[in-house]
């Protein structure tokens, strides 16, 4: 039976005895009590995340690629906190033989790498929320489905941009950022009418469902895309076939229009010489005439008058016919722009502000797994469209929920860290302030340990 | 910081007897450590992630359970302390894996209770929703999911 | 240790008591005291406040059950004057949201472990005070904000919180889906978790306060059974609270940021945006059941660690078992972890998990039974006083009996399809909170107060209260059974147009008379406390006499508890010892053949 | 003062057993209706009544011995009439361990007794003969729902399939907070909620289950008599939680052809479906 004296700081009433049922001080007693709470704590929460995370449709959980988690990163960052689980640990060891210099270097190396994981984790929130990767509120870029709703924000997001270019280019900037803006213009423009229409139209024309759901794939897969939908690259070409047979049904009456149109307006120029010509003959005939015109000369006046008229009529007729013509080629012209624009969207062209679909996206399934990147996000980062990642609202709440409570209480753990080496040296008799923060530490390492493979490798 | 926190005759007795650890077990401890997460880390990008993920993912938690072991009984000093760390640890472990056990038969195999709602606006694979009969469809025949 | 007066009524000098103090001395006395009797004492009047307002909101549930839309007596003009003095149904989903609320959190948890446990956890182990006394004052000042929200919750829109105390998502995640899921709710889910602080912070204090700091001599097997309530109850708080609070936040953070735990996908209320979602409205109850349920034995096994010590007392009688209570009380604990699904019966759960709930639950009937057959045990060949605090503890014995009972109808899976969400359910909890709980809390603070204030309360009065509170809380909670039968559901602001549950309006109303007539005999109780605290008889150290180590101390005690160090020979319950001429035994007292021994030791 | 006590207590199984009993056997005038609701299922309520019975029986005759020794205790040991010495004792432990076996049996064996019932009601949901034409063999098929019941804020929405037997197509039919089922036959409802939680509560047929959002449940009945009865929101779904009542009409199987006919032309005269109006 371990009795202890019981030291009360202020005044001096009896100093009681006590019989302790556990060898060690109350300090961390409490400590690992505290630490019990902290195993329910985050097991409610990896439960949630396991239940929520199983019990999503079947293969709609993002992948580390879809959401820029990089495993890379987290073993990095793995890797740092195993370092400070030793160097606190040698923080111990010092302290309890009394050396305390080597204690607050150990403590503060901890700290230092504390700070570094949090650095890191920093960055690799910084990479989620670049892309608006975050839960819903307050406007998250996430959608969780690809579908009329995900369309419409798109289109909202682009005429937005629009509207604050061309605020912008009211101010009359500085030339070359008006250039720049300009381009941007030409950009949204572009994709308004050629990526956004062109989809609308698509899928407000077809019967089938099965284009449809394409369309729409391919249509965020280009946005942003996943390696689970790497399909839409056929669904491009499929789309690129109907736009180049569309540009080819177009070739043939367009050109009939075009030698139409110049038939007629060689008809309406040689009418309109005739008609000059004759106006000349009738003007000399005129005057050759003079005041009394003879009865021959009247005859061939009115019979040049006559032709004049047919010249005319024939003039008009064929000017008309043009005019219709050029109409209808215009008409033509204006579908033919659309394909084509379409077409430059996909395979590239002089005339295309964006770079063709096909390059922007690159597909490597070389390796084990499928892996994408590009898309018009990554390309242009300021077009910041939303993006379709399926599950994507509740891959977000979790990890920024486990991952956001480590953190804090790595934090709590360096405030702690900073407090017990301001307030004195580290020698034997404070060797179980060391001890009790250590143990603290080391469960956020524990933590750590099973959030490591949940979130970054599974 | 506490006046009881403060070492008193009960934590010198404590800490008072034979030197464990050392230096070079820390190390060593470490050096698993690093090797544990290297083999986690090539794991999850070998082949065998691909073929059977399920395979995988309990050995990565094998490995997990390993690592978490090693840093409890040589860092927190559980392998030198006396009988009380079984009253301190095991309780809270055993509760919280009974709890995400008990969660998972019931809120983790929900997907087959989804309705229809759900499932019209599941994020599903888009492979899936190209033949639109699939969600469900074994078990209600006669149900189809409407396009609006 | 042989001069220590017992049962004297001359009044005991008091540790520092000063004839003037400034007010820097008077704030680190009173309010922000780190001496656990001062916490104790302001957890008591704290939740003693709360328990007039929990009681009022409940008069309101019964006016509207008994008159529904007729106007509200007195304060229904001030209220509702826009409905013409009636209340209105969003209020009503409100009264019994925050009645619960306020009674569960702010009342029966902190004055059990908060007053009763700060207060006698030294006292009853021989220690001057918890193991962090800091720790401890801030538990008691985390209460505050949790106070504060709650209150300021009642003048967000809605005017409270009205999704339930269990707030179920989604009416408690989409802040549109009722008129007070908005701000009232998110005030409401931070008061709860800052009261989950604090009962945290209080626990493992509490925990290593009894683990480690007892007196010498003290075994665990020696504690008073209050001690081993107040011990388990604390374990149950440290595992089970951090599962709500990891709730609590997933909850606020659906409702805030717009994450989705849960929230199906598509779901909409009011024409609110649809959810994101792709979470579960059943993880809420399993997460907020892991942590409820144990709640519920944390409500009652202190109560009966004190009923124990009060029935062993009066009953001039050791506690009869004293080791299967012990073991009951930690069987109560264990299996009440693995019970939570029996709150889930009917919510869509699996129903196979359902079957293994259901074994469980009836198995956590067992303990309660030998609790139950011990007090009847300890009463056989007692010589019973009937003093105030006796009959309250007897009154707990007859209560918890119905309220154990009934809850095996509701562990019967198939029955609980028919009165789940009834008023089976309503009288099988009041039963075990208010005929129990509430019966053991007014006990003991007949049983202590003498120890806590230096006076004795008057017992004349105190009995009036008793037969009163009895009868009246008999005639408001019995009745509930049998409309548990018709299936009347709990949360119907109006139920009487429902064809079957038309004609239970005169039954109602005799329901709400006698509640009306419960709180109203409280008045009694409070003028006898507060008299009593200014001019109730003095007492000695021992006006029981109780064997406990607290009795050994000044009445009341003064700073550091104990002015000899207690060393304990014996257990708590050695009434009535062939030992001794006394029938009661303290535990400090040597035992003859030590006495001389042992004098040097006791001596200071 | 002891003797006064003792006889307030023994009013507890006095008055208690008293007011238990009388509505249950006495179930008319003042005391009608005050009981278990009148049972029309053809096996559920009777299973779940005997078991409450078989519960109630237990645990009265619990509840009545613990109050009559409580009272006996009172009365003898009263310390001003008592002159007998204090029996001191610790305890008993064959008597501990024979009072937490005998509970303890019993309770396992109500718990196993009622398990059938259990999987009876959540469980083992009707079926249709499969392609062997034999009920009972292992490819039975699921019998489909005859209706499904959409509860939301504060009503109760049911949708008929319609002749073709399919929900979600043009032949359906919409009524809102009145289902009727036919007398006699083994009904399935498919049950769902579009917003929050509600709770699909059958007083007359011993059946709740809580609808829940995102999650398509079925429940089974067979009503054995025709009339009119409570639908009841038995969980708590917002403030006009007490209002959302609906009404379950047992037909005659002719009434209930009828009903279906009649309510499918008003709804093809009267345009607006609640399914449109919603959108």
């Amino acid at each position: 039976m371990a009795t202890a004296a019981h030291e009360h700081e202020h005044h001096g009433h009896i100093r009681l005895e006590y019989q302790p049922a556990l060898p060690i001080p109350n300090g961390k007693v409490c400590l690992w009590l505290f630490l019990s709470t902290e195993i329910m704590f985050f097991a409610a929460l990896i439960g949630a995340y396991i239940v929520l995370r199983f019990g999503a449709p079947a293969g709609t959980w993002p992948g580390p690629h879809d959401v820029h988690v990089i495993e890379t990163v987290g073993a990095i960052n793995t890797f740092v906190l195993i370092c400070s689980s030793v160097t606190i640990v040698l923080a111990l060891e010092a302290a309890k033989q009394n050396k305390s210099g080597l204690a607050r270097m150990f403590l503060f190396l901890t700290l230092a790498l504390g700070t570094l994981f949090l650095g890191i984790k920093a960055f690799e929130y910084k990479s989620k929320f670049d892309h608006g990767i975050y839960p819903k509120r307050p406007h998250s870029l996430v959608y969780d489905k690809a579908d009329m709703y995900y369309l419409q924000a798109v289109r909202q997001r682009l005429q937005d941009h629009r509207a604050s270019i061309e605020k912008e280019l009211a101010a009359k900037p500085a030339k070359q950022k008006a250039e720049v803006l300009r381009q941007r213009l030409d950009v949204v423009d572009h994709l308004l009418t050629h990526y956004v229409a062109w989809t609308e139209r698509q899928i407000a024309q077809s019967d089938d469902a099965a284009w449809r759901f394409a369309q729409f794939d391919m249509f965020a897969f280009y946005i942003y895309p996943l390696a689970r939908n790497a399909a839409a690259t056929s669904y491009l070409e499929e789309d690129l076939r109907v736009v180049k047979e569309e540009l080819q049904k177009l070739a043939a009456p367009m050109a009939k229009l075009q030698s139409e149109i110049e038939k007629q307006k060689k008809e309406a120029e040689e009418a309109g010489a005739r008609v000059e010509a004759l106006q000349e003959q009738i003007e000399e005939a005129k005057k050759k005439a003079g005041d009394n015109p003879s009865d021959e000369q009247k005859t061939a006046i009115t019979k040049l008058e006559e032709e004049l008229a047919a010249a005319t009529k024939q003039q008009t007729e064929a000017t008309a016919a043009m005019k219709k013509a050029s109409t209808e080629l215009q008409g033509l012209q204006v579908q033919h722009k659309a394909a084509e624009g379409r077409r430059q969207l996909i395979e590239g062209g002089s005339d295309s502000p964006v770079p063709s679909l096909k390059s922007l996206v690159e597909v490597d399934d070389s390796g084990p797994h499928v892996k994408v990147h590009g898309g018009l996000n990554e390309h242009f980062p300021w077009l910041k469209l939303p993006i379709h990642i399926p599950s994507g609202n509740m891959w977000a709440s979790t990890y920024f929920l486990l991952t956001g409570f480590h953190a804090m209480h790595v934090a709590v753990g360096l405030l702690v860290f900073v407090i017990v080496l301001l307030t004195g040296p580290l020698n034997r008799s404070r060797a179980n302030v060391v001890e009790n923060i250590g143990l603290y530490w080391h469960f956020v390492d524990l933590v750590w340990i099973f959030l490591f493979p949940l979130l970054y490798l599974f | 910081m506490n006046a009881h926190d403060v070492s008193t005759d009960v934590a010198s007795d404590a800490h008072g007897h034979e030197e464990h650890g050392g230096n070079a077990k820390y190390l060593a401890v470490f050096g698993a450590l690093v090797v544990l997460t290297a083999i986690s880390f090539f794991l999850a990008n070998s082949s065998v992630y691909e073929t059977s993920p399920v395979v995988a993912r309990a050995a990565m938690l094998a490995v997990s359970c390993a690592k978490a072991l090693l840093v409890m009984l040589f860092f927190m000093h559980l392998l030198w302390e006396a009988n009380w760390k079984y009253v301190l640890t095991i309780p809270a472990s055993l509760m919280s894996v009974f709890l995400v056990l008990m969660l998972v038969p019931d809120v983790g195999r929900r997907t087959e209770k989804y309705n229809l709602e759900r499932w019209r606006h599941a994020s599903e694979p888009a492979q899936i929703q190209h033949h639109q009969a699939g969600h469900g469809a074994d078990e209600e025949p006669h149900e189809t999911p409407d396009e609006h | 240790m042989s001069d220590i007066p017992l049962g004297t009524t001359a009044p005991v000098a008091v540790g520092h008591a000063k004839p003037s103090m400034g007010v820097g001395e008077f704030l680190s006395t009173y309010v922000f005291s780190r001496d656990h009797k001062v916490i104790g004492i302001q957890f008591l009047f704290s939740t003693l406040l709360w328990f007039l307002v929990g009681g009022l909101l409940a008069l309101g549930i019964r006016w509207q059950l008994a008159w529904p839309w007729s106007n509200m007596p007195i304060i229904g003009r001030m209220l509702f004057s826009a409905q013409g003095g009636q209340i209105s149904p969003e209020f009503y989903t409100m009264l019994f949201t925050m009645h619960a609320t306020v009674m569960i959190f702010f009342v029966i948890i902190p004055i059990l472990a908060g007053a009763f446990g700060n207060f006698l956890i030294p006292l009853m182990i021989g220690a001057d005070d918890m193991a962090f006394p800091t720790l401890n004052m801030l538990s008691y000042w985390f209460m505050w904000p949790a106070f504060i929200c709650i209150g300021l919750s009642f003048f967000a829109p809605g005017n409270g919180a009205a999704a339930g105390w269990t707030s179920y998502a989604p009416l408690s995640a989409i802040p549109e889906a009722a008129p007070s899921s908005g701000m009232a709710q998110t005030l409401w889910l931070l008061g709860i978790t800052f009261v989950g602080v604090s009962s945290m912070m209080g626990s493992v204090n509490y925990l290593t306060t009894i683990i480690q700091m007892r007196a010498p001599g003290m075994t665990m097997f020696r504690l008073p059974l209050t001690i081993w309530g107040m011990f388990i109850t604390a374990i149950l708080q440290a595992f089970a609270l951090p599962v709500l609070t990891a709730a609590g936040f997933m909850l606020l953070l659906d409702r805030t940021i717009g994450t989705g735990f849960f929230l199906p996908e598509m779901a909409t209320a009011n024409n609110a945006a649809p959810t994101s979602g792709g979470g579960q409205p059943l993880l809420w109850q399993h997460l907020f059941w892991f942590y409820s349920h144990p709640a519920v034995y944390i409500m009652i096994l202190p109560a009966m660690g004190m009923v124990s010590d009060m029935i062993s007392c009066f009953a001039r009688k050791p506690i009869f078992g004293y080791k299967p209570m012990v073991y009951s009380m930690s069987g109560i604990a264990g299996l009440g972890f693995i019970v939570w699904g029996h709150h889930m019966f009917v919510s869509g759960m699996n129903p196979a998990l359902g079957m293994t709930f259901m074994v469980s639950t009836m198995m956590i009937a067992l303990p309660s039974a030998v609790k139950t057959f011990n007090w009847l045990g300890t009463l056989w060949g007692g010589k019973i006083h009937y003093t105030t605090p006796m009959l309250f503890s007897i009154a707990f014995v007859s209560m918890f009996v119905i309220g154990g009972l009934s809850g095996i109808f509701m562990a019967a899976t198939p029955v609980d399809q028919m009165i789940h969400d009834t008023y089976y359910i309503v009288a099988h909890f009041h039963y075990v909170l208010f005929g129990g709980t509430a019966m053991g809390v007014f006990g003991a603070i007949y049983f202590w107060f003498p120890k806590m204030f230096g006076r004795m309360m008057n017992d004349s009065w105190g009995k009036v209260h008793f037969f009163l509170t009895f009868i009246f809380l008999n005639g408001t909670f019995f009745t509930m059974h049998v409309l548990g039968a018709v299936g009347f559901p709990r949360r119907l602001a109006d139920p009487y147009h429902y064809l079957t549950f038309a004609q239970l309006q005169p039954i109602n109303q005799f329901m709400t008379i006698s509640a009306i007539g419960m709180v109203t005999s409280q008045i009694i109780f409070a003028i006898n406390f507060f008299y009593s605290m200014f001019y109730g008889p003095r007492v000695g150290r021992n006006p029981w006499h109780a064997n406990s180590l607290e009795w050994m101390a000044p009445s009341p005690p003064g700073h550091g508890n104990f002015d000899f160090q207690p060393v304990v020979y014996r257990g708590p319950y050695e009434y009535g010892s062939p030992e001794t001429d006394d029938d009661y035994y303290p535990q400090t007292q040597p035992p003859p053949e030590d006495r001389e021994a042992s004098s040097d030791e006791g001596d200071h | 003062m002891g003797r006064f006590w003792s006889l307030l207590f023994l009013m507890v199984p006095v008055l208690g057993t008293a007011v238990m009993v009388a509505p249950m056997v006495y179930q008319t005038g003042m005391l009608a209706g005050h009981w278990l609701p009148e049972d029309i299922s053809a096996y559920n309520g009777h299973i779940v009544d005997s078991l409450f019975y078989l519960i109630l029986g237990l645990t009265g005759a619990i509840f009545i011995a613990t109050g009559l020794v409580l009272f006996a205790f009172m009365w003898k040991y009263d310390a001003a009439k008592n002159d007998e010495a204090v029996k001191y004792t610790h305890g008993n432990h064959v008597l501990e361990v024979v009072w937490s076996i005998l509970p303890a049996g019993t309770l396992l064996f109500i718990a196993i007794f009622q398990m059938d019932a259990w999987a009876n009601s959540k469980m083992r949901r009707p079926t249709l003969p499969g392609p062997d034409g034999v009920i009972g063999t292992s490819d039975d098929i699921p019998k489909p729902p005859m209706a499904l019941v959409t509860g939301r804020q504060f009503e109760w929405r049911i949708q008929y399939p319609g002749e073709d037997g399919v929900l979600q197509t043009p032949d359906d039919i919409y009524t809102v907070n009145e289902l009727h089922v036919p007398v006699g036959e083994e009904v399935v409802l498919q049950i769902e909620a579009e917003d929050v939680l509600h709770s699909f509560f059958l007083p007359n047929l011993r059946i709740k289950q809580d609808v829940v959002p995102g999650m398509r449940q079925f429940i089974w009945f067979k009503p054995i008599k025709t009339g009119t009865y409570d639908i009841v929101c038995a969980e708590l779904c917002g403030w006009g939680h007490y209002k959302m009542r609906g009404r379950l009409v047992v037909d005659t199987p002719a009434q209930y052809k009828q009903w279906l006919v009649d309510t499918f032309l008003e709804q093809e005269t009267t345009t607006v479906r609640p399914k449109e109006a919603e959108e």
